[in-house]
């Protein structure tokens, strides 16, 4: 088996695991959910985006370049964007959760049915 | 014709905003702007034509032209609107909304006489839409009622259907003519009606025709709009308004007189208004409604003529337009002076008004010869003149039977109106009835003695008015001018004949009245529009309610659900997977994705909240494990430490809330299915992109500037700081808002209802 | 110049955050922000207007290698837009505002999400429009919830997870894209060739673009956060909200497609037009039925979104010509009908068309303004409504695409049904007895006035062909892929 | 969490991640580190601390409100932009020079910018979550 196989099924594994949470009832299961899809985006663009084992893109003292072996450093920079982006949202949601719950007094999401449409 | 529409709109304005003002003023005062308006009209000349850039990116031009059609148009809708105004303004004499209703008057004048002039299609249906918008306000303006408030609707509706259709097919037309200028579309009509999509366009043009004129079968909306004030009704339902749609026919008859459709469309339906209405107006006893479904009659006789579309036909019906305006507006107002002084419109209570009103009387009295065809009354010139130009030809003769419903009802109603209310006998006896206020006799005075007037000056009434009109319509001359007498023919004997059976049916009205009563289980209009709208809604509220059902999981579903179909769609394409190869496993490679897929599986299956958020911290740690044995160590990093962070969020919220209790789920299997597609689909997608051609990437540029140009050696710092800082500008912003919210959040106690 | 519009509001951010809770400073800050803002916006249209598309690298690094920025005149006018939205709806907040919001922050917020629906216009790379999807997502969130009251939690739940559901999508087709393209930037994915083995997964990735910009647009089948959502904020974050939000999926469809996936994948143009008629149909019959005014408006923007999808797939420079101007005019006006139902709620204590009424006659100035625009939504000339609805159905009709023109008629005449339904009830019917009529101070009624009168006057001036949207939606219309590539990466005239 | 070790501990160790967090900041340009990942690990020894010994005494070490570093980090990001928008026409651009021997340059400060930022907004949503349960 090769690696890109094997972590394209994890990234297949995080990303069913996330949906299915998501579809819970319970709030809580909703945003482990989305917090699982959203690490399951950062592995498929690491992935994605070539895999190269063991060299991080950084230019060893007296070279001017990291070596060509080097691993993909864009998709580097923009996992991370994405990585603190989730973080910061999550952290939103969490607490949007608490006054979600507070509110409905439950935390079941059949509950959050405050017509949509009447 | 600019300052026409200029006096109309701005003092309709300048009445509006200045109620207060001029509701000091009699009036007669108020009716001034109308009078500038008749004065601006009447100086419009021949031919005189006005074109603005309105929308030039559309192709969209405000183009104004006076022909003949369009200033006898202009000339009914400006004259008669004086008259309405003056009596307008008697009939609300002492009320606060009278100036309400002049400026929507003048509005509403103001769109007739743009509708009239017209060149430019597009130009033609903005005043169309203006006229609708106009006549909804009017129609709603007791809006108190919840009668008028669902009349106004439901006029609009009818009449706004037939406009968006009305809309498509002129668009059609400019299309296939490759202009909107009426002029030019009637030069081409040759190859205009012979375009494959002309049908189309025939189509939907006349479902705004017969919207708009209260043709069958959308004829109902006509007597609803009855619960306007009365001088509205006599205005827009007699007068002007509803016979938009037969202008716009006899308007666009030069370019699509020839098409498919048209004539077969107009005459059929316009006769089975003839007789739908004709038959109706017999059966009412609502003065208001008699007079209502007599105008549909009327109306459905015009676009009879204008299908036939000879010469002649057309000659007969503008002199039937003008004769129809004058008698119609002046019964309208007498049934307004009646309901008012008398305080009923119900034909069986009234009677023997004459000595109490003479003259209103005396104006109905010259009106209804009008209308039931007295000889030497512009009614029957104009009556006589439609049965010769169908009998003129062999294939519509057989529309003689329909203009004599057509005559013997409008007989009846007049017989009703000028003879029964004011002659006729009644219990009551109306002694402390008075005559009307000069200002609403003035009105119908002087349009019934313009119905004799006009005949009179025949050659006036002939070469002034509707010979230029014609020339407008049609190239070729007709052939039978209007006159007083036409001595004794056979269509004189028509019209005996009419007499006759009218007096037969005016004789029989009350039992007439009473069938009517009887056949109301009869479906109307209404209630099939109704009907109509009950079944949208039904159904919108069902499809609603199930749709958008306040349930998220069902949201979730159908969003990822879509998001996986679209790309299926593009799989059609998918050559089979590609090969690049790949690097094969080690074996403690292994360790971090063992325990990162089965950190995953078991946060989905496990029931504790804490544990699936512990599950949670170690898919993330694993994640990191993977980035440091790839070559980012940054990423391991940042993702160690936001994944501890998480897990400390998350168990501050997980602490506080009640531990649920647990939950029946039938959908659990069906959602575990599901996510395994999801999970299928993505790792099949994953693969296939890491099988891709190798080729450049951008970030080798990065790689190879970062010391040079960066000066900084690690490349993915450099990129964030420098080349993409951008990126991580939004990024910081987004944490910055985030942290914001957060705060907001718990600031606030959670309250109930809707806030500001 | 390109990026003024996004750093000057983001600035400001950072300005008015700094502030803290002090109503008054809050409240002069983002009168002054707010024009900076609209003097960006004006600039940089005019800059576009005289002289072609403006573009820019960030820190001068050469595009396709760091991030460009470039304002065509569709990115122009659509960030001049946003301005024109932006400001009235400020002088309305200011005229509700009790010093609450100003405390949690809703002015800097506000200047957040400008940054980011004006970065999203404005960026050529699609890892930054990630981003400032992003920020302004983030901005929408908090301003949703801000004042916490049960129906905007609620709401704003849905709106959040359905939005991060579709980040996620957008993330992952992002990062697809650079595997295997080895670019982010539009104008470079436009210029080169594709290897026709990767053809198909290209054109997989553009349709999960397309999935994600159709849950931002609303569009059928995944609008359900816009009907949640809407209803429940303060009365001027609905404003802002209707008046930007949706335009800017529509208008990344707009742009990736032109540029690149239309051609890249095939089904692009067939699925708007599939998914316009549903959209256009199911949002009206949607708002048919509601007796909330605003829940009338909200699924009216669905509807809408359609009339914009279909003329977007319809394409062509009349198409486009209709997309652009639909989005300018829907943009003001529901706004403004946003406004109005705000209004509405500080004189009679509610959106709920059952508790209202009277309007017609105790306010009549109000009333002539919403009469204004409603029957603008409606598309009844002379407003903006009619120019957008006939350069929409005509484009469709001129296509041959007679089944949409059908839609947007048919969905013209339930939007007309509906508004009046609006009118009728709160305006006309007379004010039920429970109705509290409040009487607020004249300064305050003005500035509940003076941002409807300035919509209304925008509208007007649109339908009549005055001022800059007509011939500046024309040149937006003018969508062509080498012009694009061009203005980006530099290069000789042709 | 009120063991005697755990807090001792926590109080010992927070100063010397701080420490740590800004040596990864300084090296970040060369090495992995950077204003993320520093004013992460910042942010999560003060949190550290505060669920230690209680989120007043992490208040306490971060002296300001967390607000004001978050606009302080932002406003310092946006700001080390303008240099390249006046000197170079071109916002963010890098503007680099030589204090004392080492090259320093606006990038610098914005990635400075983004740790004071990071550490105030991950210290803003602590301090929020956990205040509410005690509340």
């Amino acid at each position: 088996m090769t690696i890109e196989a094997l972590l394209a099924v994890t990234v297949g594994v995080l990303f069913g695991a996330g949906v299915y949470l998501l579809l819970r009832r319970t709030v809580v299961r909703l945003l482990i959910g989305l917090a699982l899809v959203g690490n399951a985006a950062n592995l498929l663009i690491f992935v994605a985006a070539s895999l190269r084992r063991g060299v991080p893109p950084i230019a060893s003292v007296g070279e001017t370049a990291p070596p060509a072996s080097a691993a993909d450093p864009l998709a580097q920079a923009l996992i991370l964007t994405a990585i603190v982006i989730s973080f910061g949202v999550l952290g939103f949601a969490l607490a949007l959760t608490d006054k979600t719950v507070q509110s409905a007094g439950s935390t079941d999401l059949d509950d959050l049915v405050e017509e949509d449409s009447s | 014709m600019l300052a026409a529409l200029g006096i109309c709109f701005l003092s309709a304005l300048g009445l509006a905003l200045g109620r207060r003002w001029c509701s000091r003023l009699s009036p007669w005062w108020v009716s001034i702007p109308s009078l500038l308006v008749f004065g601006a009209v009447l100086g419009v000349p021949q031919g005189a034509a006005f074109r603005w850039p309105w929308l030039p990116e559309l192709g969209v031009e405000f183009g104004l032209r006076a022909d003949g059609l369009g200033r006898l148009f202009a000339l009914l809708i400006a004259g008669i609107g004086v008259l309405i105004q003056v009596y307008a303004a008697g009939y609300f004499q002492g009320k606060a909304s009278r100036e309400r209703l002049l400026a929507l008057l003048l509005l509403f004048e103001g769109a007739m006489l743009g509708l009239a002039y017209s060149e430019h299609l597009l130009t033609l249906f903005a005043f169309w839409e203006l006229t609708s918008v106009a006549s909804f306000l009017l129609i709603g303006f007791d809006h108190g009622q919840e009668k008028a408030r669902k009349s106004a609707l439901q006029a609009l509706t009818v009449t706004s259907a037939g406009g968006l259709a009305l809309f498509a097919g002129l668009l059609l037309l400019g299309w296939i003519g490759g202009t909107y200028e009426l002029t030019a579309l009637a030069r081409d009509s040759g190859e205009i009606v012979s375009h494959p999509a002309i049908g189309w366009a025939v189509a939907l043009i006349l479902l705004g025709c017969l919207t708009k004129s209260a043709q069958f079968p959308f004829h109902f909306w006509l007597p609803g709009a009855m619960a306007a004030p009365t001088p509205v009704s006599a205005y827009l339902h007699s007068a002007t308004m509803v016979k938009a749609g037969v202008f716009l026919a006899a308007r666009l008859t030069p370019v699509l007189g020839e098409a498919p459709l048209w004539t077969p469309a107009l005459v059929v339906l316009g006769s089975a208004t003839v007789v739908a209405g004709g038959v109706a107006a017999l059966l009412q006893s609502d003065l208001k409604l008699v007079l209502a479904y007599s105008t549909v009659h009327a109306l459905g006789a015009l676009m009879v003529l204008v299908g036939v579309g000879t010469p002649n036909a057309l000659h007969a019906a503008i002199a039937l337009m003008c004769s129809h305006a004058l008698y119609k507006g002046a019964l309208f107002t007498i049934v307004g002076c009646v309901d008012k002084q008398a305080g009923t419109r119900a034909l069986s209570e009234l009677g023997g008004l004459a000595r109490r009103m003479p003259w209103s009387a005396a104006a109905a009295g010259l009106a209804s010869l009008s209308l039931i065809g007295g000889v030497a009354f512009a009614g029957f010139t104009s009556k006589e003149l439609a049965f010769k130009s169908v009998l003129e030809q062999p294939q519509t003769q057989g529309l003689v039977a329909v203009l004599l419903v057509a005559a013997l009802s409008g007989g009846a109603v007049a017989l009703l109106l000028g003879y029964e209310v004011f002659w006729g006998r009644a219990e009551r006896l109306f002694e402390d009835v008075r005559e009307a206020p000069p200002p609403m006799l003035v009105g119908p005075l002087i349009l019934s003695v313009a119905g004799v007037a006009l005949p009179l000056a025949s050659g006036f009434w002939e070469n002034s008015l509707i010979q230029p009109a014609l020339r407008s319509v049609t190239s070729a001359p007709s052939s039978k001018p209007v006159q007083l007498w036409y001595g004794f023919d056979l269509v004189l004997g028509l019209s005996v004949l009419s007499w006759l059976s009218a007096w037969a049916v005016y004789r029989r009205h009350e039992a007439l009245v009473r069938l009517g009563r009887a056949l109301s289980f009869l479906p109307s209009g209404t209630q099939v529009y109704e009907l109509f709208w009950k079944g949208t809604l039904g159904g919108a509220d069902l499809l609603t309610r199930r749709w958008q059902n306040g349930r998220l999981r069902w949201y979730a579903v159908v969003t990822v659900a879509s998001v996986m179909a679209a790309p299926g769609l593009q799989f059609s394409w998918a050559p089979g997977l590609p090969s690049a190869g790949g690097t094969a496993v080690r074996a403690f490679e292994a360790l971090p994705v063992v325990s990162v897929v089965a950190a995953a599986l078991y946060a989905a299956a496990t029931r504790t909240t804490f544990a699936a958020v512990a599950a949670l911290g170690v898919v993330g740690w694993g994640l990191a494990a993977i980035y440091v044995d790839f070559g980012a160590p940054d990423l391991a990093l940042t993702q160690l430490v936001v994944e501890a962070l998480t897990v400390v969020l998350f168990v501050f919220v997980v602490q506080r809330i009640p531990s649920a209790k647990p939950h029946r789920d039938p959908w659990r299997l069906a959602h575990a299915v599901f996510a395994t597609l999801v999970g299928l689909a993505v790792a099949g997608l994953a693969y296939a992109v890491t099988q891709t051609t190798p080729h450049s990437k951008i970030s080798d540029w990065h790689a190879a500037n970062s010391l040079a140009e960066g000066f900084g050696r690690n490349v993915v710092n450099v990129i964030l700081v420098d080349f993409r800082a951008l990126d991580t500008l939004g990024e910081i912003a987004v944490l910055a808002v985030a942290a914001i919210g957060v705060v907001a959040m718990y600031r606030t106690k959670v309250r109930k209802g809707v806030e500001p | 110049m390109t990026v003024l519009p996004v750093v000057v509001p983001l600035a400001w951010g950072a300005i008015l955050l700094a502030l803290g809770a002090r109503p008054r400073w809050q409240r002069l800050g983002s009168l002054l922000a707010h024009g900076c803002y609209l003097a960006a916006a004006v600039g940089l249209f005019r800059r576009v207007t005289e002289d072609g598309p403006q573009a820019s690298s960030l820190g001068n690094w050469p595009p396709p290698f760091g991030i460009a920025f470039c304002a065509d005149a569709l990115a122009a006018t659509l960030v001049l837009l946003t301005a024109a939205v932006a400001a009235p709806v400020a002088l309305f907040a200011l005229a509700l505002a009790d010093g609450r919001w100003e405390r949690q922050g809703y002015h800097a917020l506000v200047q957040v999400m400008l940054a980011g629906v004006s970065g999203a216009f404005l960026t050529t790379d699609l890892f930054n429009l990630f981003v400032w999807f992003e920020v302004t997502l983030i901005s929408s969130f908090v301003l949703l919830t801000l004042g916490g009251g049960k129906a905007q939690v609620q709401g704003g739940f849905k709106y959040v997870a359905l939005n991060l559901l579709s980040s996620v999508v957008f993330l992952s087709a992002a990062g697809l894209l650079y595997g295997t393209t080895g670019t982010l930037n539009l104008a470079d994915l436009g210029s080169r060739p594709i290897e026709p083995r990767d053809a198909w997964l290209v054109g997989l990735v553009g349709v999960l673009f397309l999935s994600t910009f159709s849950i931002k647009a609303a569009l059928f089948p995944v609008f359900f956060w816009l009907p949640a959502a809407y209803p429940t904020p303060a009365a001027p974050v609905a404003a802002l909200f209707a008046g930007v939000l949706t335009k800017v999926g529509v208008y990344a469809m707009l742009r990736t497609g032109s540029v690149f996936f239309a051609e890249a994948t095939g089904v692009w143009t067939p699925l708007l037009l599939a998914l316009s008629v549903p959209t256009m149909l199911v949002g009206v019959l949607g708002a048919v039925v509601q007796s909330d005014w605003r829940r009338i408006l909200a699924f009216h923007s669905v509807s809408q979104v359609g009339y914009m999808v279909a003329a977007v797939g319809i394409g062509g420079k009349a198409g486009f010509l209709a997309a652009v101007l639909f989005m300018v005019h829907h943009g003001l006006v529901k706004s403004a009908l946003f406004v109005a139902a705000g209004v509405g709620w500080r004189l009679g204590g509610s959106y709920r068309l059952g508790k209202l009424g009277g309007f017609a006659r105790s306010h009549g100035l109000f009333s002539a303004l919403f009469l204004i625009l409603a029957l603008s939504l409606a598309g009844l000339p002379p407003t903006s409504g009619f120019a957008a609805k006939l350069a929409a159905v005509r484009a469709a009709l001129e296509g041959g695409h007679g089944w949409i023109a059908g839609a947007m008629v048919a969905t013209g005449l339930f939007t007309l049904y509906s508004m009046v339904k609006i009118w009728n009830e709160a305006f006309w019917k007379p004010a039920p007895e429970t109705m509290e009529l409040r009487r607020p101070a004249p300064r305050e009624m003005a500035l509940l006035h003076l941002p409807l009168a300035a919509f209304a006057a925008m509208a007007l001036l649109v339908g009549l062909g005055v001022g800059p949207a007509l011939p500046a939606a024309s040149r937006s219309a003018d969508l062509d892929r080498q012009a694009y590539v061009r203005a980006v990466m530099g290069g000789p005239e042709p | 969490m009120n063991s005697l070790i755990l807090r001792t501990g926590a109080t010992f160790v927070m100063p010397l991640l701080l420490v740590f967090s800004v040596f990864l900041l300084i090296r970040g340009h060369h090495l992995p580190g950077g204003g993320f990942a520093g004013g992460l690990v910042a942010a999560a020894s003060l949190t550290l601390y505060g669920l230690v010994n209680g989120m007043g005494a992490a208040k306490a070490v971060l002296r300001a409100s967390p607000e004001i570093w978050i606009a302080g980090g932002l406003g310092l990001a946006v700001l080390s932009g303008v240099p390249g928008l006046v000197l170079r026409g071109s916002f963010l651009a890098p503007i680099w020079g030589t204090l004392g021997g080492v090259k320093v340059g606006t990038p610098l400060a914005f990635d400075l910018g983004v740790y004071l930022l990071v550490i105030g907004v991950v210290l803003t949503m602590v301090f929020a979550l956990s205040e509410e349960g005690q509340a």
